[in-house]
């Protein structure tokens, strides 16, 4: 019984893995790379790990694995946001093929991030309320 | 014995201490030391007459077979008493001569230094005690040449005497240690005895040489005579002392000395007859067209010290007695020329013959002294110098073979010295006085009575000989000799040869005088030869050397970083390439080592591209992610192959490295453009051999037996005895917990240079 | 296995040196950080490898028994890490100020201190 | 303020407990004085309330997060493995009713977490997050879906 | 950094951080881990606060500038090594309660000289890291 | 087949395929930000690799590893991320 | 005493550094707790030496782990003579650094990374274990960089850019060296390494291992062709700093060499015949370099490289008696050195230049002080019996023995451009009127210092003076120490027996 469940756990997290590498090499930008490597590797290492802490069958272990899939969903997403919003400084471009870039324009030359560029309606909630 | 060497160090010592005392004129109390000295060895008269063996030992350093051993034979004593007498004398000429002169108690030390040197020199039996005071007497030198420490000429000078002397030195310390290796002793005594085995040691061409040199360089003997002239920049109470009458004849002292070890050989008697032909002939050439008072006196210095030698490598007992002789005579009559052109320098300001006559009209001792001194050095009957001359003719005509030859040169540089000696001795004092000096007086008798004195010897053993004869000249030449001597010195021979000889010098001697006039342009038509002299020769060669140094480092120290890194790297890895050609039993079993996994497989490829990638990509920053790249790798090898504490650290560090080069790598403009192709290949061919070797240095040390006992023994009582079940962790906190203490230290250093370093970027960065 | 770690060894070697003749003060640290991992690469292999073992007693046993890695090259590396960590860290920074004083990354022209002043 | 001190100290001595794995009343006690300490230490505490109470709707929460993970996952994976791409990206600004710091985090990492979309930032102003998506057939349906997705969930949970 | 997500979850990860980091630090006598890898582990924790908050803010964290952590873990690790000279015994020997405490368990002058590196490891990352984000 | 042996055989060999693959990306870039998420991504996929082989040699040891590994390779984006936003300004 | 008390000498450094960490800014207390530590670091050391030479070899084993197991700390005459001559150069420094260092370096930590420099050379000499030897050069080395960029001014930054890599290269190369050692022998005890290399069958990778501790070792101590680092970063840091480097730090590599080389790999033909040229050509490369110069550290920087040269072509000799001549040469100059470092410091602060053109007029100011520097170059020189002479007589009666010539002819040419040289600068500094100098209040600030800020600076001269007048006229008992140390180190089997605690090997 464990074993199945390790065979299946471990396989379903390993196909989430080859998923996110082969994402990571196909995508055709940096932010749809990200997008798809993130959460694609943590669900895969989660699952992997939950095998492992099945196989070991023991509370130490257990806690062992929980904090580490705590820290990875803590971490990954961080760290993902992270290094998408320094890329869209550096002017990374995104996908000819995308369809809208509502940042454009939006960061100021201290990094400061506006909510919305000079003469745009302001379709914020306050914004929203206030424009009524 | 032993205080009265170091009596006058310890004056030396003290003298700091008094100079406050001894303000004004009372330096002339310290004349007192020299002249008890030479009471005190005059005091050992008998006991040396009588042949006693006075020898005076002292422990120091046994451990390198050093001590304070002292012989008083002979000819320690005649030196002796040169060496305290003359220096009473200068002592007292220099307090006048110097008065007033604010490094007064300085000189006066540097003189009780070279005193006490000199002594300890002709005193010791001790080869190596020899070579301390005959090092400190060049070193005193150095200080007295540089006396006159403002003129650059003179520091220029006292620079030159100190390397000819001191790579003299050198020489003769080799040769002294090849003495013992061969002989077995440095003590003198005892080489005496094993004399007749030296001769016949493979070693003995080499000791020759070596002492040798040493021995030329301070006597003053060609090629090596060039410094002496330079060393009269010293005030002249230093050049009577030093540089005629004691210091440089150490090296002839040397000679003699060793006659009775190393003589009677064709190379000891050839070669020191051939330098001291040719010395004492080219010397005394090139003072006949000299000047300056002081350099007549240097060159016919050199001359006679030439002559010495010459003597002594005759080597008959003849030449000895006429060596030994001449030592004394020249001393008398040296000395007291130098101490007159001293007071002709002092009152009137110069020392140029050309300009210099008459001076007996206002100085009339002085030029008693002179006079004599002269004579002395003419040898005329009836002075010294004239029983002097007349043995060596004795000499050279029972010579031998080339007695011919030998003795026509004796024959010339007797001529040219008797003109010499008028030149400094008679020419300033006779004639009329110029209008120049009609103001200049007699100096104070401290001054003219030490020459007057001294000229007065030169008569008076002339005079009566056996005054010192059988005390003094009798054990002198004995030491010389290994049988005892037999002579008698007399005035009078009778019409003989060498009386003819006498005659021809004299009067040929007085022709030269009277037609060969010194001036200006025969100065400056000698010196056209200068670029041939050893003195341009030598100084070429230091040129030379000094060329050779420039391009020696410039070649190694070029400034240029990875230059300095190749050359470490190409020597280790050649050394290492010819151990390895040397004999290295190469045996790889390929059974021995374990198999391979494909996960490996893939780290190691990984690991491999990015080490690839760092190496070569254009960008720092993928360089450092690459980095990053291996360093995950190491860790997935450590974590496979059982080291998870490892794994961890080498993670973590890692990290923390990109972390800072990151945050550093900032401020730091992109690659600057590489050099050429050449460069890379030759660099690249480089690595690639030396990470070969380590390749394959590591393969083969893996065919080695495994020695395990210590870890076995951690891991058997890494629990049992240290309470922990980590068993590196064990190792870090307690088998070798030592070592992680220093480690902490070191990141705690590295944390404070880093934080110093940084710390400055608030002070302006120091641009041009 | 060994085998090919001793030519990842060697290949630390080969490009920290290669690394350390280039031009620049970077790539000159870089060089010097592989050639540091080599000589933990070059530990860790002549102190033999075992897989899977890691030298820690389990909790029933009081010591280490049959097959198991040997402690001591760990130990030994744990300490050069740490060690070449803080000398790194070091580097780094001075490679930091002397560029900024120098204004530049080029070390042949940093020889201002050889030439005879 | 005291409260949340001491909850947040019971807190990480459950951790401390869960990390060790040994679960006796010394462990505990120690856990509880270490977290007391590292709470001393930081003199300014970040953390906010956390309503365990609520753990009903985590629970639910949880169910809707792993569902939308699995979901999005499947869809991208089926993007990624086939030659051709069928996604329609771009870079989105979805207005925030969030407002502490704790609840534009979460929403953030919780948008990021699920495949397809990534929060790139919060406006200064914390009135705006900006999302890049892979699926936007539909501005104004793609913010909506957030808004009454996890947002309302994860605000439910919060206040 | 201007980073609202980042600057909350740093908030939240240094007491976990802290913590996890004392927790390596004791049990690296038995499992993995030790003073070192424990101390690197909590001035990550430090160094992410910075990134997240400014430095001014992380030192105020502090009640002290973390430098002296150097001194102190040298000195406890100093006089761990030396304590075994005042029975006689050599440098650096191990000195052991009798009875293990509970959780830590064996406590001995090992564990002094594990926690001095702790100290000293924490003291070190943070001066640099601090004095160069600082000077940038 | 043991458990053992699907591990070794099947999700070993998967995990080290996605490794590979995503270091080709890493040698691609082609920007520095590509670079920094596939290491962070194979960092990631190590603590799977760990997670499998501490099953396979039985020592769950290395699990610790794991840990650590997911809490530093934060701080290497982290630190990344704030680089690369400084070396704009 | 107690063989226990033998890890004093680094402890004592480290808790002084300790404590001086705790007084960050109070500079003034920095200074007096260093001096009075050097003086209580000088008690201790002296105290170990009569210990040494009054019992023998004494052996501490770290953690009460036997050796070969656990870390030995071994004094036996060697390592206790250096660890003596650390201490009394150390004090010398720390004297002269309380006026010689400025408050604004001593807040960058000059005080306590001044004293775990001292503890690293104490630790490096007194090691048993061949990696612990590693760990405290490591201390060395990071101690030393810190210290010769303290203050980071534009050249000393350049100049230890240098410095560091090479270094590090050098670390790189031991721990190489190591790593080898260790894969043979499984063992990293000195003394157990000693019987263990005997006994492998491989001469061929013994030879090898040999060779790289040669290079690690030889880069350290600046032999040829090795050396570049010195000469370009010895000048740059303050003249206190350049003191304890040009005294102590190549000093370490060369105690080392001959450790290694005489307990653990006994060279064959080929190295003793490398050795011999090596050190031959360090004394040409360090002379050539000395002649060129003109900033008066620089001169002394390439003598430093010249004289390693002698050490090292004594041991490549390796009889007794040649090792004498080395391991005296050792002693007279680490105190040499130091002073002559210490006395371009003093020079600094009275003229404010360091170039020989526009020095001088020391003679006719300071007659004392020129009666001190005399006293110093007439040492380093060999002008009998001042202390150089003894080992240079010691090294040329071993190359006789041998057979070895070259060596004598390099040993020659070595002394007689130190001669020139130093002779030279007696003639710039002291003899001449001083040049042009570039700032000239400094000239005069040293007369305005307060007397007790001149007596740190001249006082430590002229205990490092004494000293040499010790080693000079007092060679008897140095001989004898050196002696006993090159029988020692001839005859390993005291030292053996000493560690592994066998009666007899
Ligand atoms: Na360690
Ligand atoms: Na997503």
């Amino acid at each position: 019984m464990t074993d199945a469940i390790i065979i299946i756990f471990s396989s379903l997290g390993a196909l989430f893995i080859l998923l996110a590498a082969v994402g990571v090499l196909r995508m055709p930008d940096l932010y749809l790379r990200i997008s798809v490597t993130t959460k694609a590797a943590t669900l895969g290492i989660g699952l992997v790990l939950i095998g492992c802490a099945v196989y070991f069958n023991d509370l130490s272990i257990t806690t062992r694995v929980s904090a580490i899939i705590i820290f990875l969903l803590l971490t990954a997403p961080v760290g993902a946001h992270m290094i998408g919003r320094a890329s869209y400084f550096t002017g990374i471009k995104l996908w000819n093929k995308s369809f809208y870039d509502d940042l454009k324009g939006k960061y100021r030359e201290d990094h400061c991030l506006k909510s919305f560029e000079e003469g745009e309606p302001d379709d914020s909630i306050e914004g929203s309320v206030r424009n009524k | 014995m032993l205080l009265a060497i170091l009596s006058g160090f310890i004056l030396a010592i003290l003298l700091p201490l008094l100079k406050n005392i001894l303000r004004g004129g009372l330096f002339i109390l310290l004349s007192a030391l020299p002249l008890s000295l030479f009471v005190y060895f005059l005091s050992w008269l008998p006991e040396v007459k009588a042949g006693g063996d006075l020898l005076f030992s002292y422990q120091w350093v046994p451990s390198a077979n050093v001590n304070l051993s002292f012989q008083l034979d002979g000819l320690a004593m005649l030196f002796c008493l040169l060496i305290t007498g003359i220096g009473s004398l200068v002592f007292i000429y220099t307090s006048s001569y110097l008065k007033g002169h604010p490094y007064l108690g300085r000189f006066y030390g540097y003189l009780s230094m070279f005193m006490a040197s000199m002594l300890g020199l002709v005193l010791s039996d001790n080869l190596l005690l020899i070579f301390i005071f005959w090092e400190l007497t060049s070193i005193s030198s150095f200080f007295l040449i540089g006396f006159n420490n403002d003129s650059e000429a003179s520091r220029k000078s006292a620079l030159l005497a100190l390397s000819i002397t001191g790579i003299g030195g050198l020489f003769l310390l080799v040769g002294f240690v090849l003495l013992n290796q061969a002989g077995g002793h440095y003590s003198f005594t005892a080489l005496l005895n094993s004399s007749p085995d030296l001769a016949s040691h493979p070693m003995y061409g080499w000791i020759l040489f070596f002492l040798f040199i040493g021995a030329f360089t301070k006597s003053a003997q060609f090629p090596f005579h060039f410094w002496l002239p330079g060393a009269m920049k010293a005030p002249t109470p230093v050049s009577t002392y030093l540089h005629s009458a004691t210091m440089v004849k150490a090296g002839i002292y040397l000679l003699a000395r060793f006659t009775p070890v190393l003589g009677e050989t064709v190379w000891w008697n050839g070669t020191l007859t051939l330098v001291g032909g040719v010395t004492m002939l080219y010397a005394v050439i090139h003072a006949l067209f000299r000047i300056d008072l002081k350099g007549i006196l240097a060159y016919s210095t050199i001359s006679a010290l030439g002559l010495i030698v010459f003597l002594l490598g005759i080597g008959t007992p003849e030449s000895l007695l006429a060596a030994t002789v001449f030592i004394l005579v020249h001393a008398l009559y040296k000395a007291t020329l130098f101490l007159v052109t001293g007071i002709i320098d002092h009152e009137t300001g110069t020392r140029d013959v050309t300009r210099l006559a008459g001076l007996n009209k206002v100085m009339l001792p002085v030029g008693i002294a002179a006079f004599m001194a002269a004579l002395s050095n003419a040898g005329i009957p009836p002075t010294f110098g004239f029983l002097g001359k007349d043995l060596i003719y004795d000499a050279t005509l029972r010579s031998g073979s080339l007695f011919v030859l030998l003795t026509g040169a004796a024959v010339v540089t007797n001529i040219c010295l008797l003109f010499t000696g008028f030149k400094a001795g008679i020419s300033p004092f006779v004639g009329p006085l110029p209008q120049e000096f009609k103001q200049v007086h007699l100096p104070s008798p401290l001054m003219w009575i030490p020459p007057l004195l001294l000229a007065s010897c030169g008569i008076v053993f002339g005079l009566f000989p056996f005054l010192i004869e059988g005390s003094l000249l009798v054990p002198a030449v004995s030491s010389l000799l290994s049988t005892a001597p037999d002579f008698h010195l007399q005035l009078w021979h009778g019409f003989n040869i060498i009386l003819l000889l006498s005659t021809i010098t004299i009067g040929s001697g007085i022709f030269l005088f009277y037609y060969l006039q010194s001036s200006e342009s025969k100065l400056a038509w000698v010196s056209r030869f200068e670029p041939f002299s050893p003195k341009s020769v030598l100084v070429g060669m230091a040129k030379g050397f000094a060329l050779f140094s420039a391009a020696w480092t410039n070649l190694w120290q070029n400034g240029k970083l990875r230059h300095y890194v190749f050359t470490i790297m190409a020597f280790l890895t050649v050394l290492l390439a010819v151990r390895f050609l040397q004999g290295i039993r190469l045996n790889l079993n390929l059974q021995s080592l374990s198999d391979l996994a494909f996960y490996d497989v893939a780290v190691l490829l990984i690991m491999a591209t990015s080490i690839l990638f760092a190496v070569f990509t254009k960008s720092r920053l993928q360089a450092l992610a690459s980095v990053g790249v291996m360093g995950f790798c190491i860790c997935l090898i450590f974590l496979f192959y059982s080291a998870p504490d490892l794994a961890m650290t080498q993670f973590s560090i890692d990290t923390l490295t990109v972390i800072l080069f990151v945050l550093v790598l900032q401020k730091l403009p992109g690659y600057i453009k590489e050099e050429s192709k050449a460069i890379m290949w030759r660099d690249g061919i480089l690595a690639f051999c030396f990470g070969t070797l380590i390749c394959i240095l590591a393969l083969e040390v893996l065919q080695e037996p495994l020695h395990r006992e210590i870890s076995k023994y951690y891991a058997e009582n890494a629990y049992t005895m240290a309470k922990g079940k980590n068993v590196v962790n064990v190792i870090l906190v307690d088998f070798r917990g030592f070592d992680t203490m220093v480690e902490i230290t070191v990141l705690a250093i590295a944390a404070l240079g880093v934080s110093g370093l940084l710390r400055l970027s608030t002070r302006k960065p120091e641009n041009k | 296995m060994e085998i090919l770690l001793s030519f990842i060894t060697g290949f630390l070697y080969a490009s920290g040196i290669y690394l350390m003749l280039r031009r620049s003060l970077v790539k000159m640290i870089l060089g010097l950080i592989l050639l540091g991992n080599g000589a933990n690469m070059l530990i860790f292999l002549l102190g033999r490898m075992v897989k899977g073992e890691p030298p820690i007693i389990p909790d029933a046993a009081k010591t280490l028994a049959g097959i198991y890695a040997d402690p001591v090259p760990q130990a030994l590396i744990l300490t050069a890490i740490v060690i070449s960590f803080g000398l790194q860290a070091f580097a780094i920074i001075l490679m930091e100020r002397a560029y900024k004083f120098v204004q530049t990354d080029d070390l042949d022209q940093m020889n201002s201190t050889e030439e005879d002043i | 303020m005291i409260r949340t001190k001491f909850l947040n100290n019971l807190l990480l001595s459950f951790i401390w407990l869960a990390l060790t794995g040994s679960f006796n009343l010394g462990n505990f006690f120690f856990g509880f004085l270490l977290g007391y300490v590292i709470i001393w230490i930081m003199s300014e505490t970040r953390w906010a309330n956390m309503y365990l109470q609520r753990g009903f709707l985590i629970i639910s929460f949880i169910f809707y997060f792993l569902y939308e993970l699995v979901k999005a996952n499947l869809q991208v994976a089926y993007d990624v493995i086939t030659p051709k791409f069928y996604m329609k990206p771009g870079i989105i600004r979805v207005p925030l009713t969030a407002k502490s710091d704790l609840e534009i985090t979460l929403l953030a990492n919780l948008i990021s977490l699920t495949p397809g979309t990534l929060s790139l930032d919060v406006s200064d102003d914390r009135k705006v997050l900006y999302v890049h998506a892979m699926y936007v057939k539909d501005k104004e349906s793609f913010i909506e879906s957030i808004k009454n997705g996890f947002e309302k969930r994860l605000l439910e949970i919060l206040r | 950094m201007r980073s609202l997500i980042f600057r909350t979850a740093a908030g939240y990860l240094l007491p976990i951080l802290l913590l996890f980091s004392v927790f390596i630090l004791l049990r690296g006598h038995y499992l993995p881990g030790g003073g070192f890898v424990g101390g690197l582990i909590a001035s990550i924790a430090f160094v992410l606060h910075s990134i997240a908050n400014g430095i001014e803010n992380t030192k105020k964290i502090f009640k002290f500038h973390p430098r002296i952590l150097m001194p102190m873990g040298l000195c406890l690790s100093l006089f761990s090594g030396l304590s075994p000279l005042l029975v006689n015994k050599p440098f650096m020997t191990g000195l052991w309660f009798k009875e293990p405490f509970p959780v830590i368990g064996m406590v001995g002058s090992a564990l002094f000289f594990d926690i001095g590196v702790y100290l000293v490891v924490i003291g070190v990352v943070l001066t640099i890291i601090f004095t160069i984000l600082e000077s940038i | 087949m043991n458990v053992h042996d699907y591990l070794y055989y099947v999700i070993l060999p998967v995990l080290i395929l996605s490794v590979l693959l995503i270091f080709i990306r890493f040698l691609k870039g082609p920007s520095l930000s590509d670079r920094v998420v596939s290491l962070d991504l194979l960092i990631t996929t190590g603590i799977g690799i760990i997670a499998v082989y501490s099953i396979i040699t039985d020592q769950p040891t290395f699990l610790d590893i794991a840990l650590i590994l997911a809490l530093i390779a934060f701080l290497g984006t982290v630190a990344f991320a704030f680089f690369i936003e400084k070396i704009k300004k | 005493m107690n063989p226990l008390y033998i890890v004093l000498p680094v402890a004592f450094q480290l808790f002084t550094a300790v404590v001086l960490l705790f007084f960050w800014n109070k500079t003034n207390l920095q200074r007096g707790l260093s001096v009075a530590a050097s003086i209580t670091a000088l008690a201790l050391a002296a105290w170990l030496m009569a210990a040494v030479l009054q019992d023998g070899i004494l052996v501490m084993q770290a953690g009460a782990w036997e050796a070969q197991f656990g870390i030995s700390f071994v004094a036996d005459a060697f390592s206790s003579t250096m660890v003596l001559l650390t201490s009394l150069a150390g004090l010398a420094v720390s004297i002269f650094s309380t006026s010689g260092i400025r408050s604004a370096r001593v807040q960058l930590g000059f005080y306590p990374v001044f004293h775990l420099l001292l503890m690293g050379l104490n630790g490096a000499f007194l090691t048993g274990d061949i990696f612990n030897l590693y760990v405290w050069f490591e201390i060395i080395i990071i101690a030393s960089f810190v210290l010769i960029t303290l203050g980071g001014a534009k050249d000393q930054l350049e100049g230890s850019v240098k410095y560091v890599t090479m270094n590090l290269l050098a670390s790189a190369i031991f721990l190489t060296a190591i790593a080898i050692l260790y894969g043979l022998t499984g063992s990293l005890n000195m003394a157990d390494l000693s019987i263990q290399v005997a006994n492998i069958e491989n001469r061929g990778l013994v030879n090898i291992t040999a060779l790289l501790f040669l290079v690690g070792f030889g880069i350290k101590s600046a032999i040829f062709p090795l050396y570049f680092w010195l000469p370009a970063s010895y000048h740059t840091p303050p003249a206190t700093i350049s003191a304890i480097f040009g005294g102590l730090l190549t000093k370490v590599g060369v105690y080392a060499m001959i450790r290694v080389f005489t307990l653990i790999f006994i060279p064959d033909e080929f190295m003793l015949n490398l050795l011999i040229w090596i050190g031959g050509l360090s004394i040409l490369s360090g002379g050539a370099g000395a002649l060129l110069q003109n900033n008066i550290r620089r001169v002394f920087s390439y003598l430093i490289i010249c004289h390693i040269g002698y050490m090292i072509a004594g041991l490549g000799l390796y009889t007794e008696v040649a090792l004498v001549g080395a391991i005296f040469y050792l002693i007279h100059d680490i105190v040499v050195k130091t002073n002559l470092f210490l006395i371009s410091g003093l020079i600094y602060k009275i003229k404010g230049s360091y170039n020989m053109k526009l020095l001088g007029g020391i003679y006719s100011s300071f007659p004392l002080l020129a009666l001190m520097f005399a006293i110093s170059f007439f040492s380093l020189i060999g002008i009998p019996p001042l202390s150089g002479f003894w080992a240079k007589l010691f090294l040329i009666e071993g190359s006789l023995d041998t057979g070895q010539y070259m060596v004598i002819a390099f040993i020659t040419l070595g002394s007689f451009i130190t001669l020139f040289v130093m002779a030279k600068m007696w003639l710039e500094i002291v003899w001449k009127k001083e040049g042009a100098l570039p700032d000239k209040q400094s000239s005069t600030a040293y007369l305005a210092m307060p007397y007790a800020k001149r007596f740190a600076l001249v006082f430590p001269i002229v205990l490092l003076s004494g000293a040499l007048l010790f080693i000079g006229f007092g060679a008897e008992f140095i001989l004898a120490v050196a002696k006993q140390i090159a029988a020692e180190l001839k005859d390993p089997s005291a030292y053996l027996g000493a560690v592994l605690k066998r009666g007899t090997i």
